[in-house]
């Protein structure tokens, strides 16, 4: 029988931090809906457990352009943001879930035992989105692109972007609510007038769409262009086959929606 | 005030509405001890080793349980219907599906007897496994149970469930059409809120108290009581207040490892399952294959069905014969077809064993013969409410097995739906009823199948 | 660690992370949430915290320490229902009644938040709640109810919201 | 992208009871000194109702207020047999258990009663909780009064058995299947039509709308008929198009243990509603009812299948109908086999096609 965790109730930032340290033997709690069920179906045996909820690091800032989101932030407070933020955390789970999950808890997930977790690194791949963490080495910053192949060993603080000129999320209807979505494309104009796709259910994390990006101008081809951007996989939600054939119909849909609200 | 025919509020509302309703798993027993089931990780092996010693050393493990400890360990539920026992209440020698129950534990807490659980030992030799039925039958398919692949003791035990009716062969001659077609509805799970949950407490007086979620008080109490070769007043089943069933809780799924365990104890114990349990462990709704050939004129008339039906019982019999025989009985579902040859088989696979559920053997041939006469219409050309009205089962006619209908209704709930819908039908259909056929609605086809409605 | 449960303030002696749901079950023996799935996916166990509808199964213990839960036993008792307990009563909008407890729960949470008779907005605000006994019409047609302020005859039962009982004996 | 509409429809029958009968419920009543009734049945109420049920039975049966019943269904101890709730027998089976036992104490009060008001007990009937005089009403004397009577006066316990037993319908001719008597207790009826949206570019169906008609025999309580009607309509539109233990069938890979995975119908999920009631009575059920508890869930699959034809002209035969299915039908395109007077649709599916063995679905012509 296993002893009962160390558990950690940090007051401040800076005492998250610190009691993070390395990451070694730390479970982070944010929201509870991911790691709760872990821990009481015995599946997970922390021995320290750090729980957030007391650390500060909710909230959302502006800063001219410069949105940042505290890491435990609500999927609630999020669906309330613009496209393709808002509509896809307003498209996560049922409104319990959403005002208990947090950004870091959705972010850091790891890979679900049914389907891909993680829907908001969709919209924020396609934003552009730059991580703060801390962990082994100190605080960094980097882009979630690089942060996500070791989000499970660090403690994100918060995740930062510039105010889209518009943005856009299609996702296939979730027969309901208590599914992950099984396929999403996140769609940004920036403000330079570039546009930057993201997807999220076509592997078992986020990924941008740089094939679809290129060819963005064309709705169609885009569409075709994002199955090249992508390693396709079955899951208990939808087949590779499946996804093959709506990612580029969701692509189109971002796209459209994208022109709709210029 | 008439008490019949009133909306009166649920017995039980009150309860429900302040949280007073008193569940199993509401009921708190001081002492009692946790279960865990050992289960199954693979789809078809052969048990090569099973030692139960580090569990039973394990300091708050009280009792551990597996086939040597069950004075009747198969058991057939429905052999007062005529259905032999094949499964065992806790696997020996071999497992046929991912989650079978091969031993259980009562411990202290619900972490110890998960430990006690991943401490027994384990070791199996891997089977090929069979998933698809429609393959079962195959020469070089994997033999999977000790009967062969499908169940072969129907009356004079017989391999298929058989329905014979009319001149098959002369209906299909004489047909304008065959339209054939297949239909293969999935296995679901029963999802009540309420998981499988069980308390039982050893009394003084040698007693059992078992507080039960069943469906069924006393068929569960006879399933008990044969696997412990015990009489029925040696237990007492408390129950009558379920959190949802469908069918579901129609196994004895918990009851009698429980009282196993805690007659070896010495102590109440409970074990309520998991969701996960629920949901990769416990019994499903059959999935079915059902092919269906009708034999129709071009005036919509339906002169005869060919049928084949594969059911899918994954590992072991459970209630599919009686399933299976209902399905049988109801395979012209709405309608009266004079002319009928239908073969039915219990098919083992090595997935869950499936269960009754809601519409336990209907729901399927429900869903096939009903998308079924949809495409028939759509082949004739024919106007799909019309097409049911002309061929809907009448009083005096017969059914499948030989039983004349004597109130039957598929004309007026058709015509409430067209009314409701807007649907115009034709006056002849509109003034429709369900009294005995004659005129145009009893064509020579259907003249011998009559039956007389007194008799009954 | 201390909560206040219905009201009334409550020691708690259980392990900082033990979820919520067990806390109140199995040491304060309140009972009304129910362990339906241990994963967030049914909502029985739904309880509110500081007026917020949580799932307590998901809810470590010591991420609500001081603050005030109430289930299903705070809102009223056989004596004295709750609208809300009264609504579910004469619109049949409990079979079972396994889910109905955490299905109140959320519909206060929807009602206190100023949530109104509209249907799409209360299936949108209850949609984590699975219940698989009624078709969900009947919890509906009560929450509504509720909403637009209807006083309720605990003697009969309603007629659905959707219901058309055109028949009689034929 | 299109969205497209369908309509499709589908009618069903159901026995009710448990196939080829042989499964009895029992029940035994009690009256206590004040007249209150004491039920004991072993049926367990599921969420069905059948404590509502019996109880409206007995006080129907009886002549007494709903609220002067107690049902105790709670243990064997005290519960005679009950095969218990399922095959749709809760109200039909175990509910004539309850009314007969209920006519054997509605005997044992009149008994008591003619003495006590000296009027033969064939002249005699119970309203209301009062046994009054036929002819003369003011001629009355109340159930209380009867049962103190009984226990104070004439030493007598006010109570009755009742059990209900359908012979077991054997299976005479293995051959044919054929039966010696009506396997089931009574059947019932019901059609369905549906309507559903499909997007062709996703596959996505959604279902808008149910109408049901249901023959129910009687409804003894309209609100608990239309609770397992709208119960079984969302579960229909689960197997229609939602629900699977195994996303790959019959492969058992991705099955799923979670809420995520397994989609059972959400609140989100309701379609527009309706309900038709049509009450043509069953010769020997409880004042006339059937029992469609359980097949409330079979007409709306097969009426979704066709709608799903009717919008986009495909035929989705496996259930669920998902998105998958409707796109890979789509891509497919595929037109019955035609050779002869056969017009065979599915032939890919087919244990001709799929297995090699000796069991062949062999259609001659």
């Amino acid at each position: 029988m296993s002893a009962a965790p160390e558990v950690l109730l940090p007051s401040s930032a800076d005492e998250a931090v610190s009691l993070f340290g390395d990451g070694a033997d730390v479970t982070v709690v944010g929201g509870g809906t991911i790691v709760l069920p872990e821990l009481t179906y015995g599946r997970l045996k922390p021995t320290r457990a750090l729980l957030l909820h007391r650390a500060g690091l909710a909230g959302i800032s502006r800063n001219g352009s410069t949105v940042t989101v505290g890491a435990t932030t609500s999927i609630l407070d999020l669906s309330r943001e613009r496209a393709p933020v808002g509509p896809c955390a307003a498209n996560i789970a049922d409104l319990e879930i959403r005002s208990q999950g947090t950004l870091a808890g959705n972010i850091c997930a790891g890979e679900g035992p049914d389907a891909p977790r993680g829907d908001l690194q969709g919209p924020l791949l396609a934003l552009g989105a730059t991580v703060r963490s801390a962990g082994q080495g100190g605080t960094t910053t980097e882009p979630l692109e690089e942060f996500l192949p070791k989000r499970r060993s660090r403690l994100l603080l918060d995740v930062s972007f510039e105010e889209p000129a518009a943005g856009a999320f299609a996702a296939l209807g979730r027969p309901h609510t208590h599914d992950y979505t099984a396929l999403a494309v996140s769609a940004v104009r920036a403000a330079d007038g570039s546009i930057r796709l993201a997807a999220t259910g076509v592997g078992w994390w986020g990924t941008r769409l740089p094939s679809a990006e290129a060819a963005a101008g064309d709705p169609e081809a885009a569409g075709t262009a994002a199955l090249a951007d992508v390693t396709l996989h079955d899951d208990a939600l939808a087949s590779a086959w499946y996804r093959e054939r709506t990612l580029p119909v969701l692509v189109r849909r971002a796209l459209a929606q994208l022109e709709e609200s210029a | 005030m008439k008490a019949v025919g009133a909306r009166l509020p649920r017995y039980d509302g009150i309860g429900h509405v302040t949280g007073r309703t008193v569940y199993v798993d509401d009921i708190r027993i001081p002492g009692s001890l946790w279960v865990k089931a050992l289960r199954s990780p693979s789809h078809h092996a052969k048990i090569v080793k099973l030692d139960t010693a580090p569990a039973e050393a394990m300091k708050g493990v009280h009792a551990v349980v597996t086939h040597k400890d069950v004075p009747l360990n198969v058991y057939g539920h429905l052999s007062a219907l005529g259905i032999p026992g094949d499964e065992p209440l806790l696997a020996e020698g071999e497992v046929r599906y991912q989650g079978q129950p091969i031993a259980v534990v009562a411990a202290e807490t619900e972490e110890l007897a998960r430990a006690a659980v991943e401490a027994i030992v384990l070791e199996l030799d891997e089977q090929p496994a069979l998933f698809d039925v429609r393959k079962a039958f195959d020469a070089d398919a994997p033999k999977i149970h000790q009967w062969g692949n499908w169940y072969p003791h129907f009356e004079a035990e017989m391999d298929r469930r058989q329905i014979r009716k009319g001149d098959i062969d002369a209906a299909f001659d004489r047909a304008d059409t065959i339209v054939q077609g297949v239909y293969r509805p999935a296995a679901i799970e029963h999802v009540p809120l309420e998981t499988q949950v069980c308390q039982v407490v050893p009394e003084p007086s040698g007693r059992l108290t078992i507080y039960s979620c069943t469906q069924a008080l006393y068929f569960s109490m006879g399933v008990v009581s044969a696997h412990l070769q015990q009489p029925l007043n040696k237990f007492k089943f408390v129950g009558g207040t379920v959190g949802g069933g469908f069918g579901g809780k129609v196994d004895t799924a918990t009851e009698t490892m429980c009282s196993l365990l805690a007659l070896k104890s010495g102590k109440p114990v409970r074990w309520r399952w998991t969701r996960e349990e629920e949901f990769l462990c416990s019994s499903t709704r059959a999935p079915w294959h059902m092919e269906i050939a009708d034999a129709v004129t071009k005036d919509g008339w339906i002169l005869g069905r060919k049928m084949l039906t594969l059911h899918d019982a994954g590992a072991y019999a459970r209630f599919s014969p009686y399933g299976l025989t209902k399905h049988s009985f109801h395979h012209t579902g709405a309608y009266t077809i004079p002319n009928l040859e239908f073969n039915g088989y219990v098919v083992f696979t090595n997935r869950v064993p499936t269960t009754a559920m809601r519409g336990f053997g209907v729901t399927s041939v429900s869903f096939a013969t009903e998308t079924h006469m949809s495409r028939v219409a759509k082949v004739l050309g024919i106007d799909p409410f019309e097409l049911r009205l002309k061929n809907a089962n009448r009083i005096g006619d017969t059914s499948p097995n030989g039983i004349t209908y004597t109130d039957p209704s598929t004309v007026p709930t058709i015509q409430a739906i067209a009314d409701s819908l807007g649907h115009e039908l034709p006056g002849e259909y509109r003034a429709m009823t369900p009294a005995r056929r004659e005129g145009a609605l009893l064509p020579e086809h259907l003249v011998d199948q009559l039956g007389n409605p007194e008799a009954h | 660690m201390k909560l206040t449960v219905n009201g009334i303030e409550r020691e708690v002696e259980s392990a900082p992370l033990t979820p919520l749901l067990f806390v109140l079950r199995d040491e304060l023996e309140v009972e009304s949430p129910k362990a339906g799935c241990q994963q967030g996916g049914c909502g029985a166990c739904t309880v509110l915290v500081d007026g917020e509808p949580r799932r307590s199964c998901l809810t470590p213990v010591a991420a609500v320490e001081g603050a005030q839960i109430t289930t299903v036993e705070g809102l009223g008792s056989p004596e004295s229902l709750a609208p809300l307990q009264q609504a579910f009563t004469h619109h049949y909008a409990a079979q079972c009644g396994f889910c109905t407890t955490g299905m109140i729960m959320a519909a206060q949470a929807y009602l206190d938040h100023g949530g109104t008779e509209d249907r799409e907005a209360i299936q949108s605000a209850l949609a984590g709640h699975v219940c698989r006994c009624t078709g969900y019409v009947k919890i509906v047609d009560a929450v509504s109810a509720v909403a637009r302020g209807d006083s309720f005859d605990l003697t009969v039962t309603a007629e659905s919201h959707d219901t058309t009982n055109v028949g009689g004996t034929k | 992208m299109a969205i497209h509409k369908g309509l499709g429809f589908s009618a069903i029958e159901y026995p009710t009871g448990m196939n080829q009968n042989g499964d009895p419920s029992q029940a035994w009543i009690k009256i206590k000194p004040d007249g209150r009734v004491d039920v004991f049945a072993g049926t367990s109420d599921i969420g069905n109702g059948s404590k509502t049920i019996q109880s409206q039975i007995v006080a129907e049966t009886l002549g007494v207020p709903y609220d002067w019943v107690t049902y105790d269904n709670s243990n064997t101890d005290s519960s005679p047999v009950c095969t218990g709730t399922f095959a749709s027998r809760a109200t039909f089976v175990a509910g004539m258990a309850v009314k007969k036992a209920a006519e054997k104490v509605r005997e044992r009060v009149l008994e008591i009663a003619s003495k006590e008001l000296e009027i033969d007990p064939a002249d005699l009937d119970i309203v209301d909780g009062e046994v009054i005089a036929k002819g003369s009403p003011q001629k009355k004397i109340n159930v209380a009064d009867v049962a103190a009577a009984a226990t104070w006066t004439y030493g007598e316990l006010l109570t009755g058995t009742g059990a209900q037993l359908k012979e077991y319908a054997a299976i005479v001719d293995p051959e044919s299947g054929r039966v010696d008597l009506p396997p089931h207790s009574a059947i019932s009826y019901a059609a369905c039509a549906a309507e559903v949206e499909v997007d062709d570019e996703t596959g996505e169906v959604t279902v808008t709308r149910l109408l049901s008609c249901y023959d129910v025999g009687r409804a003894i309580n309209p609100t608990l008929v239309e609770g397992q009607i709208e119960g079984g309509a969302i579960q229909g539109l689960g197997l229609g198009v939602l629900e699977n233990c195994y996303p790959y069938y019959p492969s058992v890979e991705h099955r799923g243990g979670q809420f995520g995975a397994y989609l059972a119908p959400g609140m989100e999920d309701l379609p527009q509603l309706e309900t038709l009631i049509i009450e043509n009575p069953s010769s020997d059920g409880p004042y006339g009812a059937k029992g469609i508890g359980e097949m409330a869930n079979n007409p709306q699959p097969p009426a979704i299948a066709s709608a799903v034809y009717d919008a986009v002209g495909v035929w989705v035969t496996e259930l669920p109908i998902t998105p998958e299915r409707v796109l890979r039908a789509l891509a497919a395109k595929a037109e019955p086999r035609r050779e002869g007077k056969v017009v065979a649709f599915d032939d890919e599916l087919s244990i001709n096609t799929v297995g090699n063995g000796p069991v062949r679905f062999e259609v001659a012509s």
